[in-house]
């Protein structure tokens, strides 16, 4: 492959925060404060993708799962010695890569972030615990639901013992829900403006 | 008596998994004259990971929107979180609606179509904060009438109250003030080196096992210290480490039963509060150390 | 031309480390006055604290001797210890500058012998050794100190053991109720020089200084290497005196970093190989390993760097590590990071660790200059202007070399001043 | 004028309570024939200093032997306005370095009898003492300071001098000033903000040198040869045919560097396969007059690739780095990229080396785009779009191409002085007219060119000072004299042109410069005795004797340092100082009273360097720890380097059971303050064993030893170790006679 600085100035553009990754000096503080990084979690450190971004290599970062393994313990940010916001440009890229297409929709992480989560949010204004846990569940189908909700069992009913989850899945959405959607809907048209997606 | 504005959090509603630090927080604060006016039809501050979906300016507005509710029905006041996560988005977003004007702009254009609008001024705080800088440690220490002697704790920071933001100033490395809390409740808070380790945060849902590892690590590293549980400030802390140790045990063959409490809790037992007041009822790892000092 | 020179054309040196002394030894030479002025109780500044130089690995006190024989020689120039530049008003050619300085209580007639040091009672925390050892509350800090006065600090010399000292000393050199006198000198024209500090290491929390005892600074090291240092030239470790073989040192501890000083130390990566060689030649099956970002062994140094690679006890890993870790049962320090040439990321134990801690100038703190119009850089570093001129640490990190060739600049431009004053 | 010397002796600290101060007045009096002797119980204060004053103002006393404590402490008490003195050190390195136990009779009299034999010692040196007078020329000195090279170090050198008020004479071998910066477009920044470049200095630069009535300007002109020495500098300047010959004081060489030539560089860097593959200092051309460019097709050079260290730190091209390429890259890869969106700069490097406030412009560079990549350059290819390179990329650990329509190849910098290794014995001068190549062929007897310390550069102690060659009254400054940028370079020139100003006023005074600054006294020699064996004109480690038409040593004294090495050279004896002499030293060590064989106490000379070892033997007194041998007598000397051997024959001869010397590190990373002294030393050493067996006497009876300043913890054991071998051998048969 060739270096090409074209992926590098689309990241500095329109990845949030990624117009950082240029002065990163390649030190190792991030992929060393990092907690997932020790269990193998990772192929790339922060301080390799910023690299990989300079040299241009498109997909392999796009395509990496390793942006989702951030847990935003923000440790990476208080180290870093040039003050990169960098658990906000690691968030930033991995939001990219969905945006771009090129994130795996099956990726944990990705899936339970975007189409668990944030439609949740989105679909109520609020998070419905019962309700994401069931969907995260039921994310890979019938079987592998009941198989999870088991294996999760006890500490679902210590939950609802303790009642800290609802019994039915089901919340209301929140009184201003039109107004809410709307101001999403405007943000999202703002968003999309930035990203450059189509 | 000390007025705020308040934002619970998705996790502190009714039969929620931070249930319990709602109804402790309530209680505490009602012995500290503080009073905490819930924001009404409040939305989902987006979070941690609310960045996948919503990208910046979609994430930005859903705390600007509880912004600008709290500016219409409680004016000026302090918004105060008690949610890690709660908070700490809620301070991104205000430090970047008053540094990034563009980026203010456009949340605005965004809030105008659901009839808002925000134009900055309200500040952004941690309970904890408040507690130290408005209540102050004397006043703390005073409301003590039963304290917890004999506990030894161990004094689980995390991440999102400390970094990157920090309460009150504390060091990110080494944050001194939840030993404080704990040491004012007669407790004994015990050398604990995973204080401010990441427990995983919501990768618990998305990567169990390796984040079952890191809780896995905390909870020993409170084992060994000898602690009799593990206090903290965070309902994500509090979740990972108390509903999943049986997952723990199971992984790793481990035979943890720690109770998690949080530092309200603890104070508001040491106040001379009943189990109920302190939600100790709502435990899922029960918390029978803490009976002898009801 | 430099005969009959009036008061106003004398060259105040404020600092007398390497720098100033430089500046002082070098006009005087030329024939003009120098007032040099030192903030402690003797010259000689930082570099006393070396135990050796790289890339040579000669003793500092060997280049100094030579300087300090050339002033005891040179009449033209007047040294001050324990005084401070107050206020210095006026323009280039014709400073007035206000000068105070703290008593000594120990006159110049001391001649040395010791006698009251023996008999001292009272033992405090040496700063010299910066803390690691108790000395005397009468003595001088080093066996080459120049001058070579004893000195008392002022809270002991109010005691009554120091009234009891004063009449032992057999040339009544003691006395306790010295006061500090305020001078006003005028002058041409100003060098600046008064060099630098080690960074706080306990404000790099991540690294552990502080709380964990095998975290040390490479000055503390430099102290520790030094024979008559605290630990008598053994390098051990602060915990339990047990001999430190395996040893790592970081890198840009509080250098080049934007949470502590944004800008380059330029010394500390030869600094550690020297103190490399310390540990290499002290026990021969000790392991080093040096944590780095860029190994910045300028020019002509950069055979020192061939010559410390070439020794397979030591070991080089480009990386920042990320914090330190303390195992409870061991005390040794754990370096967590990530290699960057190989991507892997490690938990690694030592017996010690020294934080290559970086150089603060003291112009940014507690040595401000104090002339209304003086100019700094954002670091504080001080920038020459009118008839004052920055040597040394003082106007950039440097090494000794560089601040030698700085101090001889600044001789020349001190001195331009003047005669430029005389017209 | 007579001398009438005065003995005072110090009673104070302990000295009076540990001796008989009688019996040291009387050997003063009675024994030496010192006319006034007297005590004081604290001589160095007010009133003892008084005493001596006094003397000397109504007795007429002139030279005083200063019975006390070491001559590195409380010489501001002692400063008395005359040259003839001693300090007879009985404190520092008598009483306190003697363990006498309550009541131990014998150690109270080995004690004793160290003390008088210090008292003799002090005594006889004054009485060898001359008071030296100036050195004066029989032509006058100048004060003028010639420049050799009028590139940004010379101009700056030449414009500080004549700031200060000295004539300045300024020559360059080119038709026009500026050197290498006149093709420089911008520079790195030197003052704050750091993130900013400068314009060129040169213009403004250069209008003050030609504004500047005390410089004289001298274009396409070379200097031929220098004659002469400080002050007195002879210098014949060659302007095409016609030759002019100038005095100058002194000489600052400013010729800076020349840089590696390229094509020496390997292959696959593309360096003549490619014409876009140039050097910095090329393209540093192409930005001065405006295009960057491809120079292949003349298209405009949009992608940049720097390779930082080319032929640099490497064994096989320049072993050291050049320190200031990468800031210089640096500011190159501004040209490119800075306000140019469309525009990419590489820098491949090993380490980025942006030293102190450098860093910030290391952040500048990355902040407009610029990328860093460390790793090298394997393969350079040249195709029609530009130029294809191979990386290997040591961060992302893969090899990676790059297409660039330039590679610039940051080559180092070589200095231009020519010199010759310290370690060779010294060549032979070649005195010839001219000798291209040479910056100022010298006709020194040690040849033209000038000593290096190790590498290239013509200097001698650059930790300490940096600006001291070996030839004194010449300074280098710049590149020429150690790798550096432009910065630095303006700052060294400033530093030169102090020291160059500095022994101009020195030789005036008839004074010497480092490390004896201020010495007056100067080596002679007494023409008949010479032999022409030429060691002294071969040895003196600052060049400063050549030879007449008959092979004698023609002295240079206002080139000589004063460390005695010649006179330590010399078998005849005939060289000496006014104040130093190899029959002072002589005389004092047959004036040490040797005890009987059957007494059993040795006597051990110790000649000890006065620069480390001295010192060092004072810091061993301080700390009071491990006491010496009483038996040993220390003799200083200025430099081990002044050691004749006649004193190992004389003090066979007179007794001593043994001679320990102790003088400064040697080799690479010598410490002799004068270079090659204790080099010297050494090697005269090692034919003494000849003495010895001719003497019919153990060659263990004399040793030699390196002894560092902060060896007082060890010392001890080495000199008592070295008596402890002695006391095994037999008492010196000599001491009978």
């Amino acid at each position: 492959m060739t270096y090409d600085l074209t992926f590098a100035k689309e990241v500095y553009k329109n990845s949030e925060e990624g117009h950082w990754i240029k002065m990163c000096m390649q030190c190792g503080v991030c992929a060393g404060s990092c907690p997932l990084g020790f269990l193998g979690a990772w192929k790339y450190s922060p301080r390799q993708i910023f690299q990989m971004v300079r040299a241009g290599l498109r997909d392999e970062v796009l395509t990496s799962s390793d942006m989702w393994m951030c847990t935003s313990c923000y440790n990476c940010i208080v180290r870093c010695p040039r003050n990169l916001p960098i658990t906000h440009i690691i968030h930033g890229l991995a939001r990219y890569a969905s945006v771009q297409g090129k994130a795996d929709p099956k990726q944990p992480t990705h899936q339970f972030a975007k189409d668990i989560f944030w439609e949740n949010i989105v679909a109520t204004g609020r998070v419905g615990e019962a309700a994401l846990t069931m969907k995260l569940y039921f994310k890979d189908g019938i079987g592998e639901g009941i198989k999870q909700g088991l294996e999760m069992k006890d500490s679902a009913l210590g939950m609802l013992k303790a009642k800290r989850l609802k019994p039915l899945p089901f919340r209301g959405k929140i009184k201003g829900y039109p107004g809410f959607k709307a101001m999403l809907n405007k943000a999202f048209e703002l968003e999309n403006k930035k990203e450059g997606k189509a | 008596m000390k007025e705020y504005s308040f934002f619970p959090g998705c996790s502190s509603e009714h039969n929620a998994s931070a249930a319990n630090m709602e109804t402790s927080v309530r209680s505490l604060c009602k012995m500290l004259a503080i009073q905490l006016n819930e924001i009404e039809d409040w939305n989902c501050c987006g979070a941690s990971i609310g960045y996948a979906g919503g990208g910046v300016i979609p994430r930005l507005s859903l705390s600007a929107r509880n912004f600008a509710l709290s500016k219409q029905q409680q004016g000026d006041k302090d918004l105060v979180a008690t949610c890690a996560a709660c908070w700490l988005s809620m301070r991104e977003t205000s430090e970047r609606l008053a540094h990034e004007p563009e980026v203010k702009a456009k949340v605005n254009l965004a809030l105008k179509e659901g009839g808002l609008t925000y134009d900055g001024g309200i500040k952004t705080r941690h309970l904890v904060e408040v507690l130290i800088e408005d209540v102050g440690w004397d006043t703390m220490k005073a409301k003590v009438t039963k304290p917890l002697s004999g506990l030894k704790a161990a004094g689980y920071v995390g991440c999102q109250t400390n970094r990157p933001f920090g309460v009150a100033g504390d060091s990110f490395e080494n944050p001194q003030y939840l030993d404080r809390m704990i040491a004012l409740t007669g407790a004994t808070a015990i050398p604990f080196a995973k204080k401010v380790a990441c427990c995983g945060g919501a990768l618990m849902f998305s990567e169990q096992e390796k984040s079952c590892q890191l809780t896995r690590d905390i909870i020993q590293c409170a084992v060994d210290g000898g602690a009799d549980c593990i206090v903290t400030p965070c309902p994500v802390c509090q979740l990972n480490l108390e509903v999943y140790q049986g997952k723990i045990n199971q992984l790793f063959g481990t035979s943890f039963n720690i109770p998690i409490l949080y530092y309200s809790q603890l104070m508001v037992l040491s106040y001379g509060g009943s189990w109920t007041d302190a939600a100790l009822h709502q435990q899922v790892v029960p918390a029978d150390v803490m009976k002898k000092f009801v | 031309m430099a005969d009959g020179q009036a008061a106003g054309q004398t060259i105040l040196v404020v600092g007398g480390g390497i720098s100033g002394l430089t500046t002082a030894v070098e006009a005087a030479e030329v024939g003009y006055n120098v007032l040099l002025v030192e903030k402690s109780p003797h010259f000689g500044g930082r570099v006393t604290q070396h135990n050796k130089y790289f890339p040579k690995l000669c003793s500092p006190t060997c280049g100094l001797e030579i300087n300090y024989q050339r002033i005891k020689n040179n009449p033209r120039i007047r040294l001050m210890t324990l005084a401070e530049v107050e206020e210095i008003s006026g323009s280039a050619g014709a400073y007035t500058a206000r000068i105070r300085q703290s008593p000594r209580f120990v006159s110049q007639k001391c001649t040395a012998c010791g006698e009251c040091a023996k008999a001292c009672q009272t033992e405090v925390a040496n700063p010299y050794n910066f803390g690691l050892n108790k000395v005397k509350a009468i003595r001088h800090d080093h066996f080459m100190a120049f001058p070579s006065h004893y000195y008392m600090d002022p809270d002991f010399a109010r005691t009554d053991e120091a009234k009891k000292l004063a009449t032992i000393c057999p040339v009544g050199a003691i006395e306790p109720d010295m006061q500090a006198v305020v001078i006003e000198e005028k002058v041409g024209s100003v060098v600046w020089a008064t060099g630098w500090k080690p960074y706080d290491a306990e404000k790099i929390m991540p690294y552990g200084f502080g709380r964990f005892a095998n975290v040390t600074t490479n000055m503390r090291f430099e102290r520790m290497a030094d024979r008559f240092g605290p630990t008598g030239g053994q390098i051990i470790r602060p915990s339990d005196g047990k001999e430190a073989k395996n040893i790592a040192f970081i890198q840009c501890a509080g250098s080049r970093d934007h949470n502590y000083l944004p800008f380059c130390s330029r010394i500390c990566c030869l600094a550690s190989m020297k103190q490399a060689t310390y540990v290499r030649n002290a026990y021969p099956d000790a392991q080093v390993t040096i944590y780095y970002i860029d190994l910045r062994a300028l020019d002509r140094y950069e055979s020192f760097q061939k010559m410390v690679e070439g020794d397979q006890g030591v070991r080089w890993i480009k990386s920042k590590p990320a914090r330190i870790d303390e195992d409870p049962k061991t005390g040794n320090p754990i370096v967590v990071g990530e290699n960057t040439l190989t991507g892997v990321r490690y938990e690694e134990p030592y017996d010690l660790v020294v934080l290559a801690t970086g150089m603060e100038p003291n112009s940014a703190t507690s040595a401000r200059v104090p002339m209304p119009d003086a100019h700094y850089d954002e670091y504080g570093f001080v920038v020459s202007a009118g008839g004052l001129f920055a040597s040394g640490c003082s106007s950039q990190p440097n090494d000794v070399s560089g601040s030698v060739q700085s101090s001889t600049a600044s001789a020349l431009r001190a001195i331009q001043t003047v005669v430029h004053a005389k017209g | 004028m007579e001398t009438k010397i005065g003995c005072y002796i110090c009673t104070g600290c302990g000295i009076g309570e540990a001796l008989k101060v009688q019996s040291l007045e009387k050997i003063a009096t009675k024994e030496q024939k010192i006319p006034v002797v007297k005590n004081h119980p604290f001589l160095c204060g007010d009133e003892g200093v008084a005493l001596i004053r006094k003397d000397m103002e109504s007795e007429g006393v002139n030279a005083l032997v200063i019975v006390g404590c070491s001559h590195r402490v409380k010489s501001e008490s002692f400063r008395l306005g005359t040259a003839l003195m001693d300090r007879v050190d009985i404190r520092d390195k008598c009483l306190w370095v003697l363990d006498v136990p309550e009541g131990d009779k014998t150690a109270a009299e080995d004690r004793q009898m160290m003390a008088e034999d210090y008292v003799r010692l002090g005594c006889v040196k004054v009485k060898k003492m001359n008071d030296p007078k100036p050195f004066e020329a029989t032509t006058p000195f100048s004060k003028d300071v010639l420049v050799v090279g009028a590139g940004i170090a010379g101009l700056t050198a030449a414009l500080e001098v004549a700031r200060t008020g000295y004539k300045v004479l300024l020559v360059e071998k080119e038709e026009t000033l500026g050197g290498k910066v006149a093709n420089m477009h911008k520079v790195s920044p030197a003052r704050p903000p750091y993130n900013k470049l400068e314009d060129n200095p040169l213009p403004k630069l250069l209008a003050e040198v030609k504004g500047n009535s005390n410089i004289r300007i001298m274009n396409s002109t070379v200097v031929q040869k220098t004659v002469g020495a400080p002050g007195l500098f002879d210098v014949t300047l060659k302007n095409g045919s016609s030759t002019a010959q100038e005095r100058v004081g002194s000489i600052i060489i400013a010729t800076g560097y020349t840089a590696y030539d390229p094509n020496k560089l390997e292959k696959h860097l593309g360096y003549g396969s490619s014409p876009d593959v140039i050097t910095s200092l090329e393209f540093e051309e192409m930005a001065k007059a405006g295009k960057i460019v491809r120079k292949s097709d003349g298209k405009p050079a949009k992608r940049v690739a720097f390779s930082l260290c080319a032929g640099q730190r490497d064994s096989s091209h320049l072993s050291y780095c050049s320190g200031a390429c990468c800031v210089y890259s640096l500011k190159q890869a501004l040209y490119v990229i800075e306000n140019q969106p469309d525009a990419s700069a590489y820098l491949i490097y090993q380490e980025v080396r942006t030293p102190g406030q450098m860093e910030d412009f290391y952040r500048k560079v990355q902040n407009e785009g610029g990328i860093f990549i460390k790793g090298d350059v394997k393969q350079v290819a040249a195709n029609t779009t530009g130029l294809t390179l191979d990386v290997d990329d040591k961060l992302l650990r893969q090899n990676i191409k790059m297409d660039v329509d330039l590679l610039v190849l940051a080559t180092g910098m070589e200095t231009t002085v020519d010199t010759v290794d310290p370690n060779s014995a010294s060549p032979v001068g070649t005195q010839v007219e001219e000798l291209p190549g040479s910056v100022l062929n010298l006709h020194y007897r040690q040849g033209p060119g000038l000593p290096s310390l190790n590498g290239p550069f013509p200097d001698s102690h650059f930790i300490c000072f940096p600006y001291e060659t070996r030839r004194t009254g010449i300074y280098v400054a710049g590149p020429a004299r150690r790798p550096m940028g432009i910065a630095a370079t303006r700052t060294d020139a400033a530093g030169a042109a102090l020291k160059a100003i500095q022994v101009v006023e020195s030789v005036a005074r008839g004074a010497a410069v480092h490390p004896r600054a201020g010495d007056l006294s100067y080596p002679s020699f007494r023409e008949e005795g010479c032999t022409q064996c030429k060691r002294c004109t071969e040895e003196c480690p600052f060049g400063a004797i050549n030879e007449d038409a008959k092979g004698n040593p023609l002295f240079n004294p206002t080139r000589c340092r004063r460390c005695g090495t010649c006179m330590g050279a010399c078998p005849q004896k005939i060289i000496s100082f006014a104040n130093y002499s190899v029959d002072m030293i002589g005389s004092m060590l047959k004036e040490v009273e040797i005890p009987e064989a059957d007494e059993e106490k040795p006597r051990i000379l110790v000649f000890a360097c006065e620069n480390d070892a001295i010192p060092a033997l004072d810091m061993v007194g301080r700390s009071r720890t491990n006491p010496l041998s009483p038996y040993i007598r220390i003799i200083p000397l200025r430099c081990m380097g002044s050691m004749n051997l006649v004193w190992i024959a004389d003090a066979m001869s007179k007794g001593y059971d043994g001679i320990l010397l102790m003088g400064c590190r040697h080799g690479t990373d010598y410490q002799c303050h004068n270079v090659r002294g204790s080099a010297l030393a050494e090697i005269r050493l090692s034919k003494v064993s000849e003495t010895l067996t001719r003497l019919q006497l153990e060659a263990d009876r004399v040793k030699m030893v390196e002894v560092n300043i902060m060896d007082a913890e060890t010392l001890p054991q080495v000199i008592n170790n070295f008596v402890a071998e002695i006391k095994e051998l037999d008492p010196n048969p000599y001491k009978e006679f």
